[in-house]
């Protein structure tokens, strides 16, 4: 085995609990190693300790055969390791070229120049393929998936020597993952080490040349890719013997009364007269690239954003409504998972328990203003453990939670508040195949109950499984709708694109 | 009441009216908002010989802000200034520019500082109460209350305010005459609520004293609120100076045994008489002028 | 649950317990006469106003917003008692209603505009501190209103228990306000709209009239202080509380609560008050001079900051 | 791009300029001597102080901090010139730096406690409000030190051009700080530090040194302040720009600037700093009465932040 441009010895780190116990690592120049887990295993944790964003409690790491530890991130990027986090942390209030260049501004005596700083951007961005977003636009204004690319696109823009990778595609469509897939192809040619986490196990087969798989903190393997099934990962993550989901078949729960109706719906260029509908029993999938407008869609119908048009039935006989505040929404019965639970989604400084109960406190939780603590603490736990959430107690703050396990607590709040339609974006960001499958299995059982479900999603194979219907919006536009049996992949990727084919030709 | 409103927003209109403005401390002191109402009544009856301006500041220790008055009176285009300076040194050099810009200034209730006038090379007339004999009066007429030998406390006002300081001293003297000790002296800024803080723990940490000097009224009252409140009414007696209303009432309950009265309502009408002298003629060499101060007592109130 | 929850507490408030017993000792030893009951019952009669004003302004902070105007709006309260009582010749429980209901009117203003308007409460409370201190001197023409004893009794000890209706009253809404944000539905929607208001609005609760209710709460609990401080000083002062506000959010501060919202804690505002209160009236009972009592008071508000951040780091550290 | 770019520029002040405009036109309208050249002779000399403490103030809200010790870091610098210059015979020139490096150490200590002990700056600058206070007291022994002519210079109208040294300092400082806030990296940082100051860890970049030096510039301005203030008045008070901070915050807030940190523009703070100058002057020539000047102007700072901020929203919309 030649000498390891990264390797890592007894590698332990403690918070209030040991979440890294003793792990071995080591990576090659020139490969791409997948690191595997559930939710909570401590992938983060490790790249982070890398990346010299948080200091080991204990265990020795060495680069190039020289001792490595980095006091700051600053020191880790001096020694050639680059990182982009699971976590969005762009600064919304500076531009987008800024954030890209934060910690090598173009200057001159402390002044920006700024031709330089926008010229730099457009380079790193055009060479990603995102010549359509403006250097100058403050980040916050951004998409999620945009805010992820450009994430990427700063980090492929620096020389480095170690990329570590941290769910980059967990925003990301398919197209845009492809492109993101060629780039580490070309990166690894130049020998550069490639950390790379996903729970996307078919990507981790088509990318990897080895993997490492951590269950609870602990290292349990490393093996080369080839020769290896996601059903065989997925094993060796959880502990148990291969599952068989591959056998599960689709079983619709659709009925013929519908649930929601919503015609016309508008919103400057980024929504454009959009209509669907969703039955009671219905899970109604909806695909496209990113920024083709499904966010911002399922908003506009929630009443987060005011729509320039458009209005909304419910049930057969309905009249036309319109919700100005997502409160009314909610007391209709719709319910809600953000795409963004740092932003809105999540209270993430407050605990579990407050998170899980706040949109039902008033509904469920309260007697006469006061709120019962008893079967507030019940029912969370109940939820908690369906989502099988992995948490020291119901007391511990979000934000202490592992980015899958804060997703968990994002959906529980919406079971624990029992709604009648929920919308779904981006339902699986950053969860473990385990979990996913009960996520899948909870969407399946809530439309046993005969709840009308919406989900956008950027895995299309995730809307392939549990949808009975997948619409298809391209640059703010549905522009086809697919029941099950009649799509096909290439079918729904036409239609995705087929809004900006028209523009180009 | 409508008319006084009117009075108060009259500005420079005629030409051949002189305009006075009157510059005072804080108005939200009884004893400003007194020598307000007095000045307006003066000038109601008065309306035909001069238009009036007054204005006063945020509280009686923003100078910056008395400064910048006096430049904004002589940038209004009035003819005379008469006023009560916040400090007796950092009025003097704005005042010689608004002297220098042909404006007549008249100088009440806080005497400007004599070296700071001579080295400013000007001379502004004095119309006001010698603060220390108006706290000497006061401080006799309470040590004819108690005897030799027995302890009293001192609120006095900011230490930065000349008046303050002149009444404190007024008071020593008095207290010295007697053979009384002062076994504290605090600083309670002339506000009531910490005069009431100071004089409670005054009264905890000295439980001989016989009595309280408040360098205002306002501290007069706190005191009287912490006599009350440590349970020593009746046992414990209470100065001030200002004769505000509220202590008058509380003099007539026997809660408070002297005040002095610097005749607030007629110190700027005596300062706005004197400005409009001078105007008539300027030639006159400006001399200044005593105003009264009177001691205050049950007494006072019986006929 | 319940021993631990105790145990909690109990930490939660040693670090600020802790300062005030040391507060209190050093007192002791410079001053012979300063642990004597006394003092105490001194402090307790100063602080009701400070008390009632930092209930009211912890809530605020809690909702991430800010109430520049509670001197000005209990100097309103106090004034419109003060014209009804010594002018009108009112009684006193035909005042109370009045002067809390200014206090609550001015919050409900403060509320309304900058929750509905969507501007800074502190711009909004800022103007506020100006127009009710000048209303106060139009209600009042500028003159201190003596009412005299029928309003004294609110601040007189009851017979029996040493405390008077005032301390009472201050000690009920510091129970209160701590029950309220930590037991109720009410408490936690304020919390959570001072964490991430967006989150909330998209957890399908509307903020606004949350919000409203906390400014026009603590504008009530101003004009509750308005009377204990006119009760404690017979006299309806123009002047009164001003600059109350900053002693205020110091007191919350040094409690822990933060001003960026979603954190904050009632009993804990109340212990700043407590190390304030201690250290006014020590400082004046050693006489200490001016300065120097600005200057120690300066050190003391750092110092006690310091510590208690020092205490939960380190009793982070051990959990 | 430059086009548009000015355009951007002109729409962002519109609403400011335009309160502004409109408060000169009502006063122009209401006295016959306010659109005299002795009136803006007199706002220009006026606000140098403000302006400079804004400045500073607008650099500190950025970083997502506050200053409450402008006033008593401004009167310590102050007392430090004037004992220099009265009691000890000290150049204007030898004694210039000496205030400066007054000013610049209290933002130190401020700075470097707040940030290395990560505690609100809130309240370490509310210990330093006391702290400087009573130092300066201590400087001074509670007396105004009359300089005389030897500093006046620094405030009185250049020949020819009509503006004081004073007040081109206090321009040089806006232009200055809209510079470093725009174009430079360090004012870059600062929006960032002020954002998110966990993201700029995570970028592996050091916040504390940048904050630090913020509170440090701010305090360094607060010394040119006292100098300012000290020339207009001839003499150094102890007593100076007591509750300025409350001026100097809604200067910044009117401008625009969140107290939430990363927003904020100096420019538009001085055009806060405009809108209550001249309303102070314009209020005092009409010859108001102070309860309705206080009235007035709590009214007039609401007013322009909701014209502001209905604007804003309006070109957001239009966009
Ligand atoms: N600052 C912290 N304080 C306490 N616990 C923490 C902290 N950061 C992470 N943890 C815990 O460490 C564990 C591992 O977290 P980590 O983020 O590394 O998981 P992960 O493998 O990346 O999971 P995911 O796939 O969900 O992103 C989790 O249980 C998490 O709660
Ligand atoms: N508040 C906003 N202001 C301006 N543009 C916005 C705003 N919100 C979204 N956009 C833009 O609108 C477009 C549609 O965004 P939306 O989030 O709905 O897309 P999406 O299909 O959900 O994709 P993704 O979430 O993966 O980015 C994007 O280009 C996005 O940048
Ligand atoms: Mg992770
Ligand atoms: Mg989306």
């Amino acid at each position: 085995m030649p000498d390891s441009l990264l390797s890592l010895e007894g590698l332990t780190k403690r918070y209030a609990v040991t979440v890294l116990d003793d792990v071995d690592f080591d990576l090659q120049g020139g490969e791409i190693h997948a690191l595997l887990g559930s939710n909570g295993a401590g992938k983060s944790t490790l790249c982070r300790i890398i990346a010299g964003l948080t200091p080991p409690t204990s265990g020795s790491m060495r680069l190039d055969g020289q001792v490595y530890s980095p006091s700051g991130k600053q020191e880790a990027e001096h020694s050639g390791v680059q990182i982009v986090q699971q976590e969005l942390c762009l600064i919304p209030t500076l531009s987008v070229a800024e954030n890209m260049m934060l910690s090598r501004m173009p200057q001159r005596l402390g002044i920006i120049k700024q031709g330089e700083l926008r010229q730099q951007a457009r380079i790193a961005l055009d060479r990603v393929e995102l010549g359509e977003i403006d250097p100058d636009l403050p980040a916050g204004k951004l998409g999620v998936g945009r805010q992820q690319l450009v994430e990427i696109a700063t980090a492929l823009d620096r020389q480095c020597r170690i990329l570590i990778l941290d769910e980059p595609t967990s925003s990301l469509s398919g197209g845009e993952a492809e492109n993101l897939f060629r780039w580490l192809d070309r990166l690894r040619d130049e020998g550069i080490g490639i950390i790379y986490i996903s729970h996307r196990l078919d990507e981790v087969a088509q990318l990897a040349d080895r993997v490492t798989i951590l269950r609870d903190g602990r290292h349990v393997c490393t093996q080369y890719t080839e020769g290896l099934s996601t059903d065989e990962m997925v094993g060796l993550m959880t502990g148990e013997s291969p599952a068989q989901h591959s056998a599960e078949s689709f079983r619709s729960y659709r009925t013929d009364r519908v649930a929601l109706r919503a015609e016309n719906f508008s919103h400057d260029q980024v929504v454009r007269n959009v209509s669907f509908h969703v039955h009671e029993g219905e899970r109604f999938g909806i695909a496209g690239l990113v920024g083709a407008g499904r966010s911002e869609l399922l908003r506009l119908v929630f009443g987060a954003d005011s729509a320039d048009s458009g209005s909304l039935r419910l049930g057969d006989s309905g009249s036309p409504l319109r919700f100005n505040h997502p409160h009314e929404a909610v007391d209709a019965g719709l319910a809600m998972v953000t795409e963004d639970r740092k932003s809105n989604g999540l209270l993430l400084p407050l605990s579990i328990r407050f998170n899980a109960s706040i949109a039902s406190l008033a509904s469920r939780f309260s007697r006469g203003g006061l709120v019962r603590r008893r079967a507030e603490n019940e029912t969370v736990s109940d939820v908690a453990h369906q989502l099988d959430l992995r948490c020291r107690d119901l007391e511990q703050a979000t934000v202490t939670l592992s980015g899958g396990n804060q997703q968990k607590v994002a959906i529980a709040k919406w079971l624990v508040r029992k709604a009648d339609i929920f919308f779904f974006d981006e339902p699986t960001r950053g969860i473990d195949v385990a979990s996913r499958r009960r996520i899948y299995r909870l969407i399946e059982s809530l439309a046993a109950e005969g709840k009308a479900i919406v989900i956008v999603s950027s895995d299309l194979d995730e809307l392939l499984e549990t949808c009975d219907r997948i619409a298809v919006m391209s640059a703010g536009r549905m522009v086809a709708t697919f029941s099950r049996g009649d799509w096909s992949v290439d079918r729904i990727m036409q239609a995705a694109f087929s809004e900006h084919m028209g523009k180009t030709a | 009441s409508s008319n006084k409103q009117d009075a108060s927003v009259t500005a420079a209109s005629d030409t051949d009216k002189p305009t006075v403005a009157l510059i005072m401390k804080s108005l939200a002191n009884d004893f400003f908002s007194t020598m307000e109402a007095g000045a307006k009544a003066h000038h109601q009856a008065h309306a035909d010989e001069y238009d009036l301006l007054t204005n006063g500041i945020k509280d009686e220790s923003d100078l910056g802000r008395q400064v910048a008055l006096v430049d904004e009176m002589v940038a209004a285009g009035v003819d005379a200034i008469v006023i009560a300076p916040a400090d007796s040194r950092a009025l003097v050099p704005a005042l010689r520019k608004a002297i220098q810009a042909g404006v007549v200034v008249v100088n009440i209730d806080n005497r400007l500082d004599a070296e700071i006038l001579q080295q400013e090379e000007v001379s502004i007339p004095f119309v006001g109460p010698d603060n220390q004999v108006g706290a000497k009066k006061v401080g006799d007429f309470l040590a004819g209350k108690l005897s030799q030998g027995d302890k009293v406390a001192v609120l006095e006002g900011k230490p930065t305010a000349f008046n303050g300081v002149q009444r404190k001293l007024g008071f020593e003297s008095a207290m010295q005459d007697a053979g009384i000790e002062i076994v504290s002296s605090q600083s309670a800024d002339w506000e009531t609520n910490k005069a009431n803080t100071i004089a409670a723990s005054m009264l905890s940490e000295h439980p001989e004293i016989k009595a309280i000097l408040a360098a205002n009224d306002s501290m007069a009252l706190g005191a009287v609120a912490a006599v009350k409140s440590a349970g020593r009414s009746g046992d414990v007696v209470i100065v001030g100076f200002d004769n505000i209303p509220a202590v008058q009432e509380l003099i007539r309950e026997r809660r408070v045994l002297a005040t002095a009265d610097q005749h607030g309502d007629q110190l700027a009408v005596y300062g706005i008489e004197t400005a409009l002298e001078i105007l008539g003629n300027r030639d006159a060499a400006p001399a200044d002028v005593e105003t009264p101060v009177d001691l205050i007592t049950v007494e006072s109130f019986a006929e | 649950m319940k021993r631990t929850d105790a145990v909690r507490a109990a930490v939660q408030y040693a670090g600020l317990v802790g300062v005030l017993m040391i507060l209190i000792l050093i007192f002791g030893f410079a001053s012979e006469n300063f642990l004597k009951a006394a003092t105490f019952v001194s402090i307790a009669n100063q602080i009701p106003d400070l008390t009632l004003i930092a209930v009211g302004m912890t809530l605020v902070l809690v909702i991430g917003g800010i109430d520049l105007s509670v001197g000005s709006t209990l100097a309103l309260s106090a004034a419109v008692l003060g014209v009804l009582m010594a002018d009108r010749g009112w009684s006193l429980w035909a005042s109370i209603p009045c002067c809390v209901l200014t206090g609550a009117a001015c919050g409900l203003f403060n509320g309304a505009v900058s929750v509905l308007a969507r501007i800074p409460s502190f711009i909004v409370t800022l103007g506020m501190l100006e127009i009710a201190r000048g209303a106060t001197k139009v209600v009042t023409q500028s003159q201190t209103k003596y009412i005299g004893s029928s309003v004294e009794i609110v601040s007189e000890p009851i017979a029996g228990i040493l405390l008077s209706p005032a301390f009472l009253i201050a000690l009920a809404a510091v129970l209160g306000g701590q029950f309220l944000l930590s037991r109720t539905v009410f408490g936690r929607y304020c919390i959570a709209i001072g964490t991430n208001e967006e989150a909330v609005r998209m957890s399908g609760i509307r903020s606004a009239p949350y919000s409203i209710t906390v400014f026009v709460l603590c504008g009530a609990l101003c004009g509750l202080a308005g009377l204990t401080y006119t009760s404690k000083l017979s006299t309806a002062d123009p002047n009164a509380a001003i600059g109350i506000e900053l002693s205020a959010i110091a007191a919350c501060v040094i409690g822990g609560t933060s001003l960026m919202g979603g954190r904050g804690n009632v009993i804990s505002s109340f212990l700043g008050v407590l190390i304030i209160a201690v250290l006014q009236t020590g400082l004046a009972q050693i006489g200490m001079t001016d300065p120097m009592k600005q200057i120690i008071t300066g050190g003391v508000i750092v110092v006690a900051v310091l510590l208690d951040a020092a205490r939960m780091r380190w009793s982070d550290r051990k959990r």
